[in-house]
C-alpha cells in the first residue's frame, strides 16, 4: 500500500529525517497560508497523486507540471488553483489520469547534488536490501538498465540489523566524504529503522539530495507498506481510505475483499489469486478484457460474498459476470447462496456464467437451478470464458 | 515412494480448536492422514472428537506422539511464533496455511531456521499431498489420484484445478506442493522440481508459477542442467497490471524478471514447454509426457 | 542502578503489565488521600527502600513491618505516619537501617499462588536468561540453596530475541495452565520487552501472583538498571538523584566521580577500579577500614580531582587520606594540581599521605613538594597503606 | 615469540582524532608499534603528525595499509559499532579500550562476532603488550621489561603495579593482557592463560582477578588439568560491599560465585597459591617461580 508524498514526509519526519519544511493544502487559499507560513523561498507546489513522473506530466486542462516551483505565496495560490481538482496525467498513470485534491507546498533548497536512495524487501535473499546511487534524480530504473554500475546494493541481516558502519560504507560508496558521509550515514540508518518498525514494503527516496549549507535533505519520498502487517499499525491503516481513488475498490476494501479495479468489460469473482489471474488470462486470450480482479479467498463469508457480487453488478462497465470457484476452504454452495442473497436486492443487467467445481459443488448448483435466476453453468474453465465473452458481446 | 510425506507421516495440526483447524484436521483424517495431535495454547488436555489429544505446546505434543509433521492454522499475528515452536521441538516438516503473515515476521522466522534441519512449505499455500496416503493440507482431497506427475505451484485453486484436469485426463499425481503465493516463504520451487527429480515414484513435473519473484527462472535452470523427466509449465498473471497486488502479496511485478513474459522466456530457453491456456493444463501435460 | 518500587511499577506499567492499582505518598495525608482513590480492598502501604525484607522489618521506633495491610484510608494514614521519617532495617540493610520518605498505597488483591519471575543478563553465556520458579514470595537464594531443581531459566539468543512460545513453555512450567498459562506468557513476553529497551540490568518480580479471578498480577517489582545505557534513558537517568541517601554519594554523581560511601575512617582517592579495591583490601590487611571506594578514573579533569578530594576532605568520619595513583591515561601531575588547588581551599584537617607512579610521577612530587602543603610521600604500596594507617591512628 | 601481539602486528587506531586517540596513539609509536592507520569517519585524507594516514572507514584502512589489529578509543555509543566495523573488515585481533558501553551492545556485538575468526579484547581494558616488541593499549610502557612471566588482569593501573612490582625485582613479561573490567567482554581468563600455556617464551603465568563473575574459577580450572606452568594470583575486592558497583560494571557481586572467597577456594583447590597481599605481588610471583 503506497502512500501519498505529504503522508510520507509526515512518517519519516518523526524518525528526525531532514524534510524542508513543508505543509499539505487542499485549496488555494490553504496553499497560500502555507507558504506564508514558510521562511525560505522559492517554495515548491507539488501534486498528490500515487504515481511518478508528476515534473513532466501536463493537465487534462493544458496546465503542464505537477511539480512547480513559486517564488511567493500568491504563485503558489495561482499555481494550486491551476492544479487543485485537475487531473494529472504522467508517463505512470495511463492516459486516463489521476484526479489531483492535494499539494504539497514546501521549501525547496538549493540543490547541489542528487542521490538515490531505497530500502526494500529482497525476496530471493528473503532480508531486507538498501539500493543507493550517485546518480539521483531521474528514472532509477532507466540508471539500472544503462548503467548498472552505478548501482549499489547491500544486504542487511535481519537478525543483528544495519550497524551505523554499514550506513557510513554505503554513503561512501554514494561518493560522500566529510561531514556528509557521516549525515548521510546518519539518514541511512534513521531509514532503516523506519522500515523495519512500520512494516515498510519500500522506501524510495529520489532525489537525496546534498543541499546548500553541506547538509542532506529528503526533496521526494514514495513510501509503501506491507498490507500483511496494517494490523499492528493502526494510524497507517487509516490512510487507506483517502489513498483509493476508485470508488469500487473503496467498496471492496470495506467489505475486506481482495480486489483491483481494471478497465476491461468483464466482471470476474474468482477465489484464490492464482485462478483469479489465470481466469482474467484466459479472458484475454477469447479476445476480451476483465473488468476487475477479485479473489473472495478462501475465509470469506455469505455477506462477503453478497457485497463482491454487488461490486460487479454496480460496475457500468461490466457487460458480462464470470463467476469461477474451485472449491477448497471456500465451500460452493456459500459462494451460490451469496449470489442468491445478491439478485434478491438487485435484477441482474447483464448476463452471468458461472463455473463451480470442488467442495460442495453439487450442492452449490442446486442451489443456483432451484433459484430460477437466468444463470448460465459451464463445466469447465474453457466453456465458461467463451461463454462469458459471448454474452458479453451479445450484451455489448 | 513419494517425496516429503507419506503413509508414516505423524501430523500434529497446531490452531487445531480454531475454526479452519477443526474442519481441516478433520479433512485430513477422513483422507487417511495420520493426525496425531493438535496444539492449542491453554487448551491442553482437551481433545477433538475424541480421538485426537489437544496439547499446550508442540514440544509436549512431540513428546507424547512422535508427530514429525506440522500444519499450521494460527492467525498471522501467531503464525512466525507457531513455526519457530515447531522448528524448535524439532518438528520435520512444517507446513504453514495461514494468510497474511506480514514480511518481516517470515524474514525472522526463515533468518531463525537457518542451518536448521526444518522444512517449511508455506506459508499461505495449500499445503502437499501424496494422493491416497496423506494429505497435509486444505486442498480438495478427492479430485487427486496416484500416479506419475509431481505437481509444484505457488498457487492453491489454480493448483486444483490443474490437478482436476489432470485426474479428468487420468493422469494420477505422485506428489502435489504448493509452495504458497507469499514473497517471503520456505521451500521454494527449484528445491521441489530437484525432490522431484530424486523420486523415483515421480516420472514427470507440472509448475504452476506466476508473475513476481525469480523462482521460476531457478527452476528453469536447474531442470536444464540437472533433470531429464519430462515437464510442463503454466504462468498466471499474464494480463495482471505492473505494481498492483493481485491477492498474493508475491505477485506485484515489480522488476522485469517479475513478468510473466520473462519467466516464460527463461522456460522456453530451458526447453520446458509452457502451457499458454489455463484450461490446457491437462492436455499440455499430456503432450508433455507423450 | 536500583530504582524504587514505586518507580518500577511506573515503568512497567507503560508495558501493559498487570499492576494492581496504587500510588506513591510522601505524607499521611496524601497516603489516605491516595487510598480514597482506590476502590478495592484491602490495602498494602508499603515502605520504599532500596533493600529487600521489608515485611519482616522493624522501624527503630519499634514499629514493626515495613509492608503492611489495611482495611481502610484511615488506617492508612496511621501506619504511613508510623512510617514516614523513620528509619527501617531489614536483613538486607545493614543494623543502621534506612530513612523512610516515600510509601506505596496499593490495592492488595488476594493471591491464590506466588511464583518467582526474573530476568538479567547471563555474564557466562553473554545473553539475556529468564529465571523462574513456582516458589515465588520467599527469598530466591533460599530456594536456589536447597530445591534448586524448583528454579527454571531459560537463556535468550539475543539475536532473535524472546518468542511468545518459548514464553507460553516457560510459564508452563512454572505449572501454569488454561488461561493462566497465555496470561502469564504474555507478562514475560512484555517483561522482557521491557528489559531489552530500557537497558535493565534486573528485573525481578516476587512474587508474580495468580490472584482472584484467574487473573495474573505483578505485587513486588525490584529492577535494577545499566548505568552504562543512562545515557540513552535520560528520564530514567533523572531518577538517580532521588535514589541517592549518601550526601557524599550525591557529591560524586554530580562531580561524575565512582564513589561508594563506606563506614571506615580513611579516606582513599585512586585511579582505576582494581586499584582502588586493592588499595581498600591492604587497609584492611593492615587493621584499618576504607571510609569510601574512590576512582577518579582515566578520564578526569582537575576540576573533578578537585571535588573528589574536597569529599574526602570534608567526610567527618576520615582520620587520614590515602592517595594512591598508578599513572596511566591519567597523569600524576594533574593529580598534585587538583590536590595543591583543593587545598588553597580549605585546609586540611587529616594527615595525607600521597603515593605516586607511572605518567608523569616524577613532575607530580615536585609540584607537591613545591607546595609546601604538610603531605607524606610513600614510595610503594606498602609504605603507603601503613603511613595512612599510622597517621589515622594517630588523628583518631 | 609471544602471545596475541609481535613486531609483525600493524595497528589501525579507532578514533584517532579524539583527544584520547591521538595521546595514545603517539605513545603506542614511541614504543615502537606499527600504527599504520588511523580511522574517524569523515576525516578520511588527513594525517596524524604527518605520518599517520587517516581513513574514513576499517575497510579503506585495511585495503590501503594491510593493518590486522585495531585499537579502539570511539567513545561508548559508539563503541560497538566501531567493534563490529573492524570485524567485518576482517581486522583480526581488536583491542578496546573504550569505557562505559552498554552491556546489551556487548552481547549483540558477541553474538555477532561468534563463529568469527577475530579475537576481541575488551572493552575497558588497558589493552595487551609484549615488551619491547608491540603495545597496543594504553599501559605506561616504561614499566615492562622482556621476560618470563605472561600476566592476564581484568583490571588496568592494579596491573600496572603488578607489572611494575616484578619489574623491580627484575622479572620481566612475555605479554600483559588487561581483559577488561566490563560484565560482558571477549576474550576471557581461561583463554589466555590457555594461550600462554601454550606460548614458549612464557614461563610462569600470574593472574589477577576481582570479585565478580566466574572467570578465575574457569582458569583455575584449566590450570589444574592443563597446565604445568608455574602459576600465581592475586584477587582485588575483598572488602567490597555486596550488591554495590566498584567502578567495573562487572565487579558487583551478586552471587555467591562472585566474591573473593569463592574464588580464592578454587584457586587453593586447583593449587594455585594466592597472594593476599597486593604489595606482595612481585614476591609471591618470584615465590611460585622458585
Amino acid at each position: 500500500m503506497n502512500v501519498f508524498e505529504y503522508q510520507a514526509r509526515d512518517l519519516l519526519a518523526r524518525y528526525g529525517l531532514p524534510i524542508p519544511p513543508g505543509h499539505v493544502a487542499s485549496s488555494p487559499e490553504e496553499a497560500r497560508q502555507v507558504a506564508e507560513g514558510l521562511t525560505k523561498r522559492p517554495l515548491v507546489v507539488k501534486a498528490q497523486i500515487l504515481a511518478g513522473g508528476r515534473g513532466k506530466g501536463r493537465f487534462l486542462s493544458g496546465f503542464t507540471g505537477g511539480v512547480r516551483l513559486c517564488g511567493d505565496p500568491a504563485q503558489v495560490e495561482g499555481v494550486a488553483r491551476a492544479m487543485l481538482g485537475g487531473v494529472l496525467v504522467t508517463a505512470q498513470t495511463g492516459p486516463e489520469g489521476r484526479p489531483v485534491n492535494r499539494l504539497l507546498v514546501a521549501e525547496a533548497p538549493q540543490i547541489v547534488r542528487e542521490l538515490y536512495l531505497a530500502i526494500l524487501i529482497d525476496r530471493e535473499r528473503r532480508c531486507p536490501a538498501l539500493v543507493g546511487s550517485s546518480r539521483g534524480g531521474v528514472d532509477i530504473e532507466e540508471v539500472a538498465r544503462k548503467n548498472p554500475e552505478e548501482i549499489y546494493r547491500i544486504w542487511i541481516d535481519p537478525q543483528s540489523g544495519l550497524w551505523p558502519y554499514q550506513a557510513r560504507g554505503f554513503a561512501a560508496r554514494l561518493g560522500l566524504r566529510g561531514s556528509l558521509l557521516n549525515r548521510a550515514a546518519d539518514v541511512v540508518v534513521r531509514l532503516y529503522r523506519f522500515f523495519c518498525e512500520n512494516d515498510a514494503s519500500l522506501v524510495e527516496i529520489n532525489p537525496l539530495a546534498v543541499v546548500e549549507d553541506e547538509e542532506i535533505a529528503v526533496i521526494d519520498a514514495k513510501v509503501g507498506f506491507d498490507e500483511n502487517a496494517l494490523f499492528r499499525h493502526p494510524e497507517i491503516a487509516g490512510y487507506r481510505e483517502e489513498l483509493i481513488e476508485d470508488t469500487r475498490e473503496a467498496e471492496a476494501m470495506k467489505a475486506r475483499l481482495n480486489y483491483v479495479g481494471l478497465s476491461g468489460e468483464i466482471g470476474c469473482m474468482v477465489n484464490g489469486a492464482g485462478l483469479a489471474m489465470a481466469t482474467m488470462d484466459i479472458l484475454q486470450r477469447c479476445g476480451a478484457e476483465p473488468a476487475n480482479f477479485l479473489d473472495v479467498g478462501g475465509g470469506a463469508d455469505q455477506d462477503q460474498v453478497v457485497k463482491a457480487f454487488g461490486i460487479l453488478m454496480a460496475d457500468p462497465k461490466v457487460r458480462s459476470i464470470l463467476v469461477h470457484i474451485f472449491g477448497g476452504i471456500m465451500r460452493c454452495d456459500l459462494i451460490a447462496r451469496g449470489m442468491v442473497e445478491a439478485l434478491s436486492h438487485a435484477k441482474p443487467k447483464v448476463p452471468i456464467v458461472v463455473r463451480l467445481q470442488g467442495t460442495n459443488f453439487e450442492e452449490g448448483k442446486e442451489i443456483l437451478q432451484r433459484s430460477g435466476l437466468p444463470i448460465r453453468t459451464a463445466d469447465d474453465l474453457a466453456d465458461a470464458a467463451e461463454q462469458a465473452v459471448a454474452a458479453a458481446r451479445e450484451a455489448g | 515412494m513419494s517425496i516429503l510425506v507419506d503413509r508414516s507421516t505423524r501430523v500434529v495440526v497446531q490452531g487445531i480448536t480454531g475454526k479452519a483447524g477443526t474442519f481441516h484436521a478433520r479433512a485430513c483424517l477422513d483422507y487417511g492422514t495420520s493426525v496425531v495431535a493438535g496444539v492449542t495454547p491453554g487448551r491442553g488436555g482437551q481433545k477433538l472428537d475424541e480421538r485426537v489429544p489437544v496439547f499446550d505446546s508442540v514440544a509436549e505434543a512431540k513428546e507424547a506422539t512422535g508427530c514429525n509433521a506440522s500444519l499450521i492454522f494460527v492467525p498471522a499475528p501467531g503464525a512466525a511464533d507457531a513455526i519457530l515452536e515447531a522448528a524448535a521441538a524439532g518438528i520435520g516438516l512444517i507446513v504453514c496455511i495461514t494468510e497474511g503473515i506480514p514480511t518481516i515476521d517470515m524474514v525472522r522466522v526463515l533468518a531463525c531456521l537457518e542451518g536448521k534441519e526444518t522444512r517449511l512449505i508455506g506459508p499461505n499455500c495449500p499445503g502437499v499431498i501424496t494422493p491416497a496416503e496423506c494429505k497435509i493440507g486444505i486442498m480438495p482431497g478427492y479430485i487427486h489420484r496416484p500416479g506419475p506427475v509431481g505437481v509444484v505451484s505457488r498457487s492453491g485453486t489454480l493448483t486444483y484445478e490443474a490437478v482436476w484436469q489432470l485426474s479428468q485426463r487420468g493422469i494420477g499425481q505422485s506428489s502435489c506442493v504448493g509452495i504458497g503465493g507469499d514473497p517471503v516463504h520456505g521451500l521454494g520451487l527449484r528445491e521441489v522440481v530437484e525432490m522431484f527429480e530424486g523420486d523415483p515414484a515421480t516420472e514427470a513435473i507440472l509448475i504452476i508459477g506466476e508473475i513476481g519473484g525469480f523462482e521460476e527462472q531457478e527452476a528453469a535452470a536447474f531442470w536444464k542442467t540437472s533433470s531429464r523427466k519430462p515437464i510442463a509449465a503454466f504462468l498466471a498473471g499474464a494480463t495482471a497490471p505492473p505494481g498492483r497486488r493481485m491477492g498474493h502479496a508475491g505477485a506485484v511485478i515489480t522488476g522485469a524478471a517479475g513478468t510473466v513474459k520473462a519467466k516464460m522466456e527463461a522456460f522456453e530457453a530451458a526447453g520446458i514447454p509452457v502451457i499458454l491456456s489455463p484450461a490446457e493444463i491437462g492436455s499440455g501435460m499430456a503432450r508433455a509426457m507423450a
